[in-house]
C-alpha cells in the first residue's frame, strides 16, 4: 500500500497521470468505496484490501473522456475486464497508467467472495507496474459449475427457471458490467422485441439467456453481477459456465492474454464438429 | 378527531383474519430475508415490521407491469381497455414513508387533467392501514423531509404498537369501515407521543437547487455511479413508465412498465438523440427531481426519506448523504457570490 | 398494416394434389394484413403475373406473397413482375409450398395444415419488408496489374486492347518475369525469349499501357470500381526521362561484384547495370548496395561518362496514389531455396544447381554466352542427374503439393543438354511423370526415346562431392527394385514452385484469401477461377498456384476479360441486400471486423466517436458482421433481424 | 372518464402523400364519428396495434375536427411500420396535447415562420391559421430549410405559398446541390443575411434541436427578444399527458407545459 | 413417456448450400415430418443464437441450424464462424436445462437432400422420445 501510494504520488507529480480511480476508506459505513484522486488530494485514505470487491474498470470509459491520463487500481480479474476492454477499443492503453495489486482474494459480509476462491488470476495481466505477491496461476475449477451440470435437464431448468421468475430486470447486473457498454442494449430495443420490456418469465429468460451469451469470450468473472443483484440470481453460474465451455472448446481464457480477440469472433478453420454436439472433451 | 381504539397484540391476528373474509388483505411477510406486501392466507402468524418494509407499496398501485389495453392481431384494431379489479382491500402495516410515496403518487397520476383511471381504481378499493414507526432503521432519514416516524397523512387508518397492545385511530371516513370490530374497544387511552430526533441532513431549498443545473459538481456526483437506476425501482416516488406492445400467438396487451431516468435508453429518441446520455446528466435529473421539480410541481419534495435507495444501491450510496453534498455546495457558492465585488457581478 | 396480395399457385398438381388451395386461400383472406387472395394454376405464367400486376393497379395492395416453388426458382420472376407494376421488387416474399411442402409431406390434410402456416408466416414476413434500391457506384475505368511476368503482361494486354487504361506495376527494373529468364519452351521448344520479347514492347508501346518497373504496391484502399493504391517506386538513381539506355555507365562502373539475379546469381554485374539485353525499359539501375557513390562518396565514374547526365545520386523513393477501378494480381511465383535438402548439397556444392539456374547455363544470354559449363570448373558436364520434386510432393520437408510444371521442364532440360553435349548422359530421377498438357506426354516420351534422357524411378536419398571432382547420387530405380547411384558432373534440381515471399503480406492489403502455402485462393474452384473473395480483383498466374506458360496467359486474358466485363457498365450496380452499419447505434468495438471475410468494414469518425462503417462495394451481404453485434447497430436488408423474428415468432 | 386515458381511439388512413424520401404524410380521419380537436401546435400520440405509439405534431385539419394529418420521417421502429402502411389501414390516436401557439395574442402582428426539414410540419397549422383569417394578421415571411432539394416537405403547399402576393417565401437547401437554382446555406445564415428585424413581429421556430439553437442565436442577435421567439420543442416524449416523466425540461414536462414555449420560458439548456 | 403432439422443429438454413438442400429433398420427393418450419438465411453465419433463444421460448420443440460443409461457404468463412456461435450457445442452452437433444447443428449440401429429410425424420424422432417436461422452457401465456 504505501509503495503504492508512493508510485501514485510519483506518477501525479512527473504528470504521468491527471487522475488515480482506487478505492477509499468510508468512515460513514465502515466499508471503502470508489474513488477518484486527483492530483493535490490526500492519497492517506486511499485503501487496498479484502473489501475491495469492486471492479474499477467499470468507470474508466467515462473518467477517460474527463481526463487525458488515468490510473486505475486493479486486481487480477479487473485486470481481465480491461483487457476486453482495450481489445474492443473501449479504452486505448495510452490513457491509462494500470497499477496492478497482487489480489489475495476479496469478501462480501466478511466471508472471501466465492469468485476468490476459484480464482486463477491474481495480478493483473495488464500491468505498468505490479505491487505485492504475484501468486502462482492455477486452473480454476468451476465446482459451482459441475455441480449444475450433474443435475438433469428437467431439474437445472428448474433450478434457473426459479431465478429467472424473481429477476425484476433491473439491469443492475448490465450497468455494473464492465463488458455490457452497447449504445442501446438488446434489451431496450423496441423492434424486434427479442426481449419485452416487462419482467415475467419468457422475456427474462431471454434476457439471462442472451446477457451470458453476449459475455461468452469475453466475461472477467469478476462477479459484479452476482454481487449487485438484487434477487440474488446466480449469474456468475451462467457466466461460468461458458467460460469453462469456452476453454474446453476453444483454448481460452478470457482476459488473461493482453490483446487477444474474443474467442467467437476469431476464426478457426479447424475446430473440431464435435463441438456442435455439446460434447464435453 | 376520532377515537383510539385499541386491541390485544394477540388478537390482531383474528381481526385480520375476520377482516380477510371481506377484504383483500396486504400484509407485510418476510420472503427470502426480505419484507414485502403479500396477500394475507393466514397461513403464517402475523408479524409486523416496526420499520421500514423492504419493498415500496407502489406496485401495488401502479405495478412494474401494467396491462392497459388487449389487442388480437387477427384484426386490424382490436385495442381494448382492460378492465379494472374492483375488489377491495386493505393494506395493513404500512409506514408512513409509504404513506407519503402514496400521497406523491396521488399529485403524480390523479391531480392532473389526465387522471390515470386504473391507479384511481387501486386508490379507491383500497384502505391503507398504516402502522406508525417504533424506530427508525439504519437508512431512514424521514425527518429530515419533513415527515416523523409518526406521521399519519394519507392513511385511513392509523395504529400504533405499544406494549401489549395495538392503539388503532380511523383518520378518514374509509377507515371507519374497518373499525367495527369485536376486538377493537374504544379508550380514551392513547399511545404515549415519541421524541424524535431531527435530521441529520439538512438540505437547501428546491429554489436552490434550481440554480445547481450548471454546477460541475455533477461530475463528482455521478463519478462513481453506475446509473443501474434500481434506486428509481426501489423508491416509492419514482412512477416514470414506458409503453410498450407485447404479443404472443396473436393475443397482444399494451403495457406500462416502469422505466428509469437513470438508464440511457429511456431518454433516446428515435434517430440517437439523447437529453440524457451522459452519467452526470442523469444523476442530476434524479436529484433535481426528487428535491426540486417535485416541488416546483406539486409543493412537495417527492423523497419521503425511506432509505430504500440506499438499502438497494449496489455501491451502498447515500442518496441523503448525496442531497447533503449538495446542499453543502450550495451554499459554498453562496459564499463565493457574495465575496464577489459588485461591478465585476455586472459582467 | 400494409396491404397484402397473397397468391397460391396449384403449379399444376404439383401442389394442388397435396394442397387444398382453396381452403388456403379461405384461410388467409381473413388476416388483417391481407388485401386480395387468389389461387392459379400457374403463377409464373405470364396470367399467373398479370394477376398479381391487376391486383397492384386495382386492388393497391403494397406488399406480395407469392405461395409457390422454391425462391431459388422463381423469386425474381416475380420481382420482376412487381417492378413492371412501379412496385420496389423486394416487397415480394415466396412461400415454398411446393419443394417445402407438397413435395415432402404425404398426408394431404398436414401439407394442407403446412402450406397455410407457411404463407402466413410469409404474410408477415412480408410486411416487414422494405423497398431497397439497388445501390450505384461510380466507377473508375481503369485497372492495374500487379506483376510484369507473362500474365501480368498478358492481361494487361488484353485490357488495354479493350481501350482501357492499364498500369503495370512490377518491382524489378525490367517486365518479362520468369519467362524472360528461359531459355526454350516446352512443348515446342521455341526461344523464350523470341516469344517474350515482342509482347514485352507491345505492353511498353501501348497507349493504354503504363509501366511503372522498380514499384511495389504499397497500400491498397477502397474498393471495386474504386480502389485507391499506394504505389512507391524505389530509388534506382536513373533519371528513366534522361537515360538512353546506351549502357556506357555499365561498362565503366568498377564494381562488377554485384551478384546478376537475372541469371540466377550464377555472374555478377556492375553496380549500374540494365537488367539483362532485352530488358524493358533497357534503363540501368544503381544497385546502393555496392555502387562506391552511395556507399562511400567516392567514385561517380557512370555520372562522368553519362552522355545524358542520368544519373542522379540524390534520388529517394516517391510514393503516389493511383485511381483504378479493378486489379489484376499476377506477381507469379519464385523458385524454393534448395537449401533446407542440406543431403542433396543444395546451395553447398557448386555443380548442384536449381532448374531456374540451368535454365541461364544453357541460354545463348547466360553466363556462358550458351556454352554449358559447370559452374565449379568450367568442364563440360558428361553427366547430368536431373533430380524431380525437390520440395514438391515432400509434405514431411516442404510442401505437400505437387510444383506442375517440373516434370516438363526436366524434359525439356533433358533434351537441351543434349543438344549441347551430343555425347553425354542425362538421367532423370522421378516419382510419377506428370505431363497432361496438349503434346505433352508426346514431348516427354520424345525426350526418353529419343533425346535418351533415362528415366529412373525414385526418390534420391543423398548426394555425395567425390574428391575427383563428381557428384554421387544415391537413388534407387524403384522398376527393378534396387539401388543405384550414378557418378555425375552436374545435378539439376527441379526445386518446387513457391509464392513470392511477401505473397501474405499483399494478399492482406487486397483482403484476398489465400492458402496454407501462401498461394492466392480464387473465389471457387470450379466456377470463379480468376475471381477473389475481393470484388475487383482478379488472379492471374502462378500466385495462385503452379502452372506453365500457357496456364499463366488464359488465366491473364481471362481476369482481363473479367475486367473488362466490369468495366462495360457505365456504374457499378451492387444488390441492396447488405449489411448497413446505425452510427448512432455502434460501439464502435470494432469486433464485427473480425468476422468480416471481406474486409469490407472500416472505422470512421462519427462525432466524438469511432463507429464501424461497412463498405458497400466490398460487402457481399452474408451477415457474420450482423450476427456479431450485441447492439444490434449493423442491419442486413433483405434478412433483417425485424423479417427473421417475425418468422420466429408467426408459426403457429 | 372512462378508460384510461393512455388506450386510444381509433382512425383510418384515408391518403398518403410521399413528401421527400424519407417523410410521408397521412390524411388520418376518426372513426366511430370521433374528433380531433387539435390547435395549431398540439399533438397526437399515434400507435400501430402491436407496435406502440409515437408521438406526432397534427400539421393540419380538415372536415372539421374528423380529419387531421400527419408527416412521419421514417427513423424509429414505429415510423417505420407507418411507412408501410397502406391506405385503409387503422392506426390508433389519442389527443391532442399540449398547449399551442397562442394564435390569438399574436393578432394584428406580423409572422415570422421559421422552418428546418420536418420542424415545418407543427408549422403549417399556424400558417394555415393565418391564411384562413388573413384580415387579422400583419404581413407573414417564411424561412424554409431542408438538406437536400430531395429533403423538401408540402411542395404543393410551397407553391401556394410561393404565389401567395401576402406571403414572402425564402426557401433554402444547406449545402449546393446539382440542379438547384435557389438560395443556399443553414438557415441561422440566410437569417443573418436577410437581416430579418423585429420589428412587430413574433417569429415561431421549429426544426432539429441543433437548427433550433442556432436559429435562435441569430434572432437574438438581430435584437429580438425572447418573448417574440417561439418554438416547439421535440424532446423525447412519450405519453403526452405529464406521467411518463421523460421529456421534462427542469419541472416542466413538454408535452404537459409545453411542446410551444417562447424561449423566456425555457432555460438555456433545452435549447 | 412419448407425448402424440408432433414435435415443432424449427430449422434456419443458409440459402446456398441448406436450403437447397431442402429443396432438392422436396425435388426428390423425400417426405419427412411436416412440423418442420424452416427459415432462410444468406448464411449460417447470419444466425445468430438469439433466434435459437427466441425460438426456444416461443415454443419450439427443437431447432436446427444447418450450413455449408466446413469449407464450402459462399461467403468463404461465415460457417466456421457459425460453428463457434453454436457451440456456445448450445452448451449455455444445456446449462440452463435445454435437453440436448432439442438443438441439431449441421451441414448439409446443397447435394444432401436425402440427408435433410433424413435429419428431419431423426431429429422428429428423437424428440418424440422426450417427455413433456423435457421439452419446456416456452412459455405459455402472454403475461408468463
Amino acid at each position: 500500500m504505501k509503495e503504492l501510494r508512493k508510485k501514485i504520488k510519483e506518477l501525479f507529480e512527473n504528470g504521468e497521470v491527471d487522475a488515480v480511480l482506487g478505492y477509499r476508506e468510508d468512515p460513514a459505513t465502515g466499508g471503502v468505496k470508489a474513488a477518484v484522486f486527483k492530483k493535490d488530494e490526500t492519497l492517506d485514505d486511499m485503501v487496498f484490501d479484502g473489501r475491495c470487491i469492486q471492479n474499477l474498470v467499470n468507470y474508466l470509459p467515462t473518467l477517460v473522456a474527463r481526463y487525458r491520463k488515468v490510473g486505475v487500481v486493479l486486481k487480477g480479474c479487473d485486470g481481465r475486464s480491461l483487457v476486453t476492454q482495450l481489445v474492443e477499443h473501449r479504452i486505448s492503453k495510452s490513457q491509462i497508467i494500470a497499477l496492478g495489486i497482487g489480489c489475495e482474494g476479496v469478501e462480501i459480509d466478511g466471508r472471501e467472495a466465492e469468485k476468490c476462491g476459484d480464482c486463477a488470476t491474481h495480478m493483473s495481466p495488464v500491468a505498468d507496474y505490479e505491487f505485492g505477491e504475484k501468486e502462482e496461476k492455477k486452473e480454476p475449477t468451476f465446482a459451482r459449475v459441475e455441480e449444475i451440470e450433474k443435475m438433469s435437464p428437467v431439474e437445472r431448468w428448474k433450478f434457473f427457471a426459479d431465478y429467472f421468475a424473481k429477476c425484476e430486470r433491473c439491469y443492475a447486473c448490465r450497468q455494473i458490467c464492465p463488458s455490457c457498454y452497447c449504445e442501446i442494449c438488446i434489451a431496450d430495443q423496441q423492434e424486434p422485441k427479442w426481449i419485452e420490456p416487462s419482467a415475467k418469465l419468457s422475456a427474462n429468460t431471454m434476457w439471462h439467456l442472451i446477457r451470458a451469451y453476449h459475455l461468452a469470450g469475453r466475461c472477467a468473472d469478476c462477479g459484479e453481477c452476482e454481487r449487485v443483484c438484487p434477487q440474488d440470481i446466480p449469474l456468475r453460474l451462467l457466466n461460468n459456465a461458458l467460460e469453462k465451455a469456452v476453454h474446453e472448446m476453444f483454448g481460452v481464457r478470457p482476459g488473461t492474454v493482453p490483446e487477444e480477440v474474443p474467442p467467437l469472433v476469431v476464426l478457426n478453420k479447424d475446430d473440431p464438429d464435435r463441438i456442435l454436439e455439446g460434447k464435453n472433451e | 378527531m376520532n377515537k383510539w381504539h385499541k386491541i390485544k397484540k394477540t388478537d390482531l391476528q383474528k381481526y385480520v383474519s375476520r377482516l380477510a373474509e371481506k377484504w383483500e388483505v396486504w400484509i407485510p411477510r418476510l420472503v427470502d430475508g426480505k419484507w414485502e406486501f403479500g396477500i394475507y392466507d393466514g397461513a403464517r402468524d402475523l408479524d409486523l415490521p416496526e420499520s421500514i418494509i423492504d419493498v415500496s407499496l407502489k406496485n401495488l398501485f401502479f405495478p412494474k407491469r401494467r396491462a392497459i389495453a388487449t389487442f388480437d392481431e387477427n384484426s386490424k384494431w382490436s385495442l381494448q381497455p382492460v378492465s379494472p379489479e374492483r375488489r377491495p382491500r386493505i393494506i395493513l402495516g404500512l409506514h408512513p414513508c409509504d404513506a407519503a410515496g402514496i400521497e406523491y403518487m396521488d399529485k403524480v397520476f390523479l391531480q392532473s387533467e389526465y387522471k390515470d383511471v386504473m391507479y384511481k381504481n387501486e386508490r379507491e378499493r383500497t384502505i391503507l392501514v398504516g402502522m406508525l414507526c417504533n424506530k427508525m432503521g439504519d437508512d431512514c432519514h424521514c425527518t429530515d423531509r419533513g415527515l416523523t416516524p409518526d406521521s399519519t397523512s394519507s392513511m385511513d387508518v392509523a395504529f400504533v404498537n405499544e406494549g401489549e397492545w395495538y392503539f388503532f385511530r380511523s383518520l378518514t371516513d374509509k377507515g371507519k369501515r374497518i373499525m367495527e370490530s369485536k376486538y377493537l374497544k374504544e379508550t380514551d387511552e392513547g399511545p404515549t407521543k415519541n421524541e424524535w430526533p431531527a435530521g441529520k441532513y439538512s438540505i437547501a431549498s428546491p429554489e436552490e437547487f434550481m440554480e445547481m443545473y450548471d454546477d460541475s459538481i455533477w461530475h463528482e456526483l455521478s463519478d462513481i455511479c453506475l446509473t443501474c437506476g434500481i434506486c428509481t425501482y426501489a423508491c416509492p416516488t419514482c412512477v416514470c413508465f414506458l409503453v410498450a406492445d407485447e404479443k404472443f400467438k396473436g393475443k397482444g396487451e399494451r403495457v406500462t412498465v416502469w422505466d428509469s431516468c437513470q438508464l440511457q435508453s429511456y431518454s433516446r429518441m428515435a434517430g440517437g438523440q439523447n437529453t440524457r446520455k451522459t452519467p452526470a446528466s442523469r444523476v442530476r435529473n434524479r436529484t433535481l427531481d426528487k428535491f426540486a421539480y417535485s416541488h416546483l410541481r406539486y409543493g412537495r419534495i417527492s423523497c419521503t426519506g425511506c432509505g430504500r435507495c440506499i438499502m438497494v444501491c449496489p455501491l451502498k450510496r447515500s442518496f441523503p448523504q448525496l442531497g447533503a453534498r449538495l446542499s453543502e455546495r450550495i451554499r459554498e457558492k453562496e459564499k463565493e457570490r457574495t465575496k464577489v465585488p459588485a461591478e465585476s457581478k455586472e459582467e | 398494416m400494409a396491404n397484402v396480395g397473397v397468391f397460391i399457385c396449384h403449379c399444376g398438381v404439383n401442389i394442388a394434389s397435396k394442397v387444398d388451395v382453396k381452403r388456403v386461400v379461405d384461410t388467409l383472406k381473413v388476416m388483417p394484413e391481407v388485401g386480395f387472395a387468389h389461387e392459379y394454376k400457374f403463377m409464373c405464367s405470364s396470367p399467373g403475373q398479370e394477376l398479381i400486376r391487376k391486383a397492384i393497379r386495382e386492388n393497391k395492395i403494397n406488399r406480395v406473397v407469392v405461395a409457390a416453388c422454391s425462391p431459388r426458382m422463381h423469386l425474381p420472376t416475380f420481382q420482376t413482375a412487381l417492378a413492371t407494376e412501379g412496385l420496389n421488387p423486394y416487397l415480394v416474399s415466396m412461400a415454398n409450398i411446393r419443394e417445402q411442402c407438397s413435395w415432402v409431406t404425404d398426408d394431404p390434410e398436414k401439407a394442407t395444415q403446412k402450406a397455410i402456416d407457411l404463407v402466413a408466416r410469409q404474410i408477415k414476413r412480408v410486411v416487414h419488408q422494405d423497398p431497397l434500391d439497388d445501390i450505384n457506384v461510380p466507377m473508375t475505368k481503369a485497372a492495374l496489374v500487379i506483376g510484369g511476368g507473362i500474365a501480368g503482361i498478358q492481361a494487361a494486354l488484353d485490357i488495354a486492347d479493350g481501350n482501357r487504361k492499364v498500369i503495370l506495376v512490377e518491382k524489378s527494373p525490367s517486365i518479362g518475369g520468369r519467362m524472360a529468364q528461359l531459355d526454350e519452351t516446352f512443348p515446342t521448344l521455341d526461344c523464350s525469349q523470341c516469344i517474350l520479347t515482342p509482347k514485352m514492347v507491345e505492353a511498353a508501346q501501348h497507349p493504354n499501357v503504363e509501366i511503372r518497373v522498380n514499384s511495389e504496391v504499397k497500400k491498397v484502399d477502397g474498393y471495386v470500381g474504386n480502389f485507391e493504391v499506394t504505389v512507391e517506386r524505389k530509388a534506382t538513381y536513373v533519371d528513366a526521362q534522361k537515360c538512353i539506355g546506351c549502357s556506357i555507365c555499365q561498362e565503366k562502373c568498377p564494381v562488377k561484384i554485384v551478384p546478376d539475379a537475372f541469371n540466377a546469381g550464377l555472374s555478377t554485374r556492375a553496380a549500374i547495370a540494365i537488367p539483362f539485353p532485352q530488358a524493358v525499359p533497357a534503363i540501368p539501375v544503381i544497385d546502393p548496395d555496392y555502387c562506391r557513390k552511395l556507399t562511400e562518396d567516392k567514385c561517380g565514374v557512370c555520372a562522368k561518362v553519362c552522355p545524358a547526365e542520368a544519373v542522379v545520386f540524390d534520388d529517394t523513393p516517391k510514393q503516389d496514389t493511383i485511381n483504378v477501378g479493378a486489379i489484376v494480381v499476377a506477381t507469379g511465383y519464385r523458385e524454393m531455396d534448395p537449401g533446407i535438402y542440406t543431403e542433396y548439397g543444395g546451395n553447398k556444392f557448386p555443380d548442384v544447381v536449381t532448374g531456374l539456374q540451368f535454365e541461364r547455363l544453357v541460354s545463348s544470354t547466360g553466363p556462358t554466352g550458351g556454352d554449358l559449363k559447370r559452374p565449379s570448373d568450367g568442364k563440360v558436364p558428361k553427366t547430368v542427374v536431373f533430380v524431380q520434386c525437390v520440395g514438391s510432393r515432400d509434405e514431411s520437408k516442404a510442401h505437400a503439393y505437387c510444383s506442375g510444371i517440373c516434370c516438363m521442364y526436366t524434359a525439356k532440360h533433358t533434351m537441351l543438354y543434349k543438344h549441347h553435349v551430343p555425347d553425354g548422359q542425362a538421367y532423370v530421377s522421378y516419382i510419377d511423370v506428370r505431363a497432361p498438357g496438349k503434346t505433352y506426354e508426346e514431348f516427354v516420351r520424345r525426350a526418353i526415346e529419343e533425346e535418351d534422357a533415362r528415366y529412373l524411378r525414385g526418390r534420391v536419398a543423398k548426394i555425395r562431392r567425390l574428391q575427383n571432382g563428381l557428384y554421387r547420387v544415391y537413388t534407387e530405380d524403384t522398376l527393378v527394385g534396387r539401388a543405384v547411384h550414378i557418378d555425375a558432373d552436374m545435378v539439376v534440381l527441379a526445386s518446387a514452385v513457391e509464392p513470392q515471399r511477401d505473397a501474405v503480406r499483399l494478399a492482406q492489403m487486397l483482403g484476398i484469401a489465400y492458402d496454407a502455402d501462401g498461394f492466392y485462393t480464387e473465389a471457387h474452384p470450379k466456377l470463379k477461377p480468376v475471381e477473389t473473395a475481393s470484388a475487383g480483383v482478379f488472379l492471374a498466374g502462378a500466385c495462385q498456384g503452379p502452372k506453365d506458360i500457357p496456364a499463366s496467359v488464359q488465366q491473364g486474358s481471362a481476369a482481363a476479360s473479367k475486367v473488362l466485363s466490369l468495366f462495360a457498365k457505365d456504374t457499378l450496380i451492387i444488390s441492396p441486400q447488405i449489411a448497413v452499419v446505425d452510427p448512432t447505434a455502434c460501439t464502435g468495438c470494432l469486433t464485427c471486423s473480425y468476422v468480416c471475410h471481406y474486409t469490407a468494414i472500416e472505422e470512421k469518425e462519427f462525432g466524438q466517436r469511432r463507429v464501424a462503417e461497412i463498405i458497400s462495394g466490398k460487402c457481399q451481404g452474408c451477415g457474420a458482421c450482423v450476427a456479431t453485434c450485441k447492439g444490434k447497430a449493423i442491419t442486413l436488408a433483405g434478412f433483417s433481424d425485424d423479417e427473421i423474428y417475425e418468422e420466429i415468432v408467426s408459426c403457429k | 372518464m372512462t378508460t384510461i386515458e393512455l388506450v386510444p381511439k381509433p382512425a383510418t388512413i384515408k391518403r398518403m402523400i410521399d413528401e421527400s424520401r424519407d417523410v410521408k404524410s397521412y390524411v388520418l380521419e376518426m372513426n366511430e364519428s370521433l374528433t380531433m380537436p387539435a390547435l395549431p401546435g398540439q399533438f397526437v400520440e399515434v400507435s400501430v396495434q402491436g407496435y406502440g405509439e409515437a408521438t406526432f405534431a397534427v400539421t393540419r385539419k380538415s372536415k372539421g375536427d374528423r380529419e387531421f394529418t400527419i408527416s412521419v420521417k421514417r427513423i424509429g421502429h414505429l415510423t417505420k411500420m407507418l411507412h408501410r402502411a397502406a391506405t385503409g389501414d387503422i392506426v390508433g390516436v389519442r389527443g391532442p396535447y399540449g398547449n399551442s401557439f397562442p394564435v390569438d395574442d399574436w393578432k394584428g402582428k406580423d409572422i415570422l415562420v421559421i422552418g428546418g426539414g420536418i420542424g415545418l410540419a407543427p408549422l403549417r397549422p399556424v400558417i394555415d391559421h393565418i391564411l384562413l383569417n388573413r384580415k387579422d394578421y400583419g404581413s407573414m415571411e417564411i424561412i424554409f430549410g431542408a438538406r437536400t432539394p430531395d429533403d423538401i416537405l408540402y411542395k404543393e403547399d410551397l407553391k401556394m405559398w410561393e404565389s401567395d402576393k401576402s406571403i414572402l417565401l425564402h426557401k433554402t437547401i444547406d449545402v449546393p446541390f446539382e440542379g438547384w437554382n435557389g438560395r443556399v446555406g443553414v438557415v441561422p445564415a440566410v437569417i443573418r443575411d436577410l437581416g430579418v428585424k423585429p420589428d412587430r413581429r413574433v417569429s415561431i421556430v421549429c426544426g432539429p434541436p441543433i437548427m433550433i439553437k442556432f436559429t435562435a442565436a441569430a434572432l437574438r442577435e438581430l435584437r429580438w427578444p425572447d418573448d417574440r421567439i417561439f418554438t416547439t420543442l421535440e424532446m423525447k416524449m412519450q405519453c403526452g399527458i405529464g406521467q411518463c416523466g421523460r421529456c421534462n425540461i427542469g419541472e416542466k414536462f413538454i408535452c404537459k407545459d409545453g411542446p410551444v414555449f417562447s424561449l423566456d420560458q425555457i432555460p438555456e439548456h433545452a435549447l | 413417456m412419448q407425448i402424440d403432439k408432433e414435435p415443432k422443429i424449427l430449422a434456419i438454413l443458409c440459402k446456398w448450400c441448406s436450403y437447397a438442400g431442402a429443396d432438392l429433398a422436396g425435388t426428390s420427393r423425400f417426405a419427412y415430418p411436416a412440423n418442420v418450419r424452416i427459415i432462410q438465411v444468406p448464411c449460417s453465419g447470419r444466425v445468430d443464437p438469439v433466434m435459437i433463444f427466441k425460438a426456444f421460448v416461443e415454443g419450439y420443440d427443437g431447432v436446427m441450424v444447418s450450413g455449408c460443409h466446413p469449407g464450402d461457404c459462399h461467403y468463404g468463412t461465415g460457417n466456421y464462424h457459425a460453428r463457434r456461435r453454436m457451440a456456445v450457445a448450445r452448451r449455455l442452452l444445456q446449462f440452463v436445462g435445454v435437453h440436448p437433444e432439442r438443438m441439431h447443428f449441421t451441414w448439409i449440401s446443397a447435394a444432401e437432400g436425402k440427408k435433410f429429410a433424413e435429419v428431419c425424420g431423426q431429429f422428429t424422432d428423437r424428440l418424440k422420445m422426450l417427455s413433456g417436461t423435457e421439452r419446456t422452457l416456452a412459455r405459455k401465456e402472454l403475461a408468463t
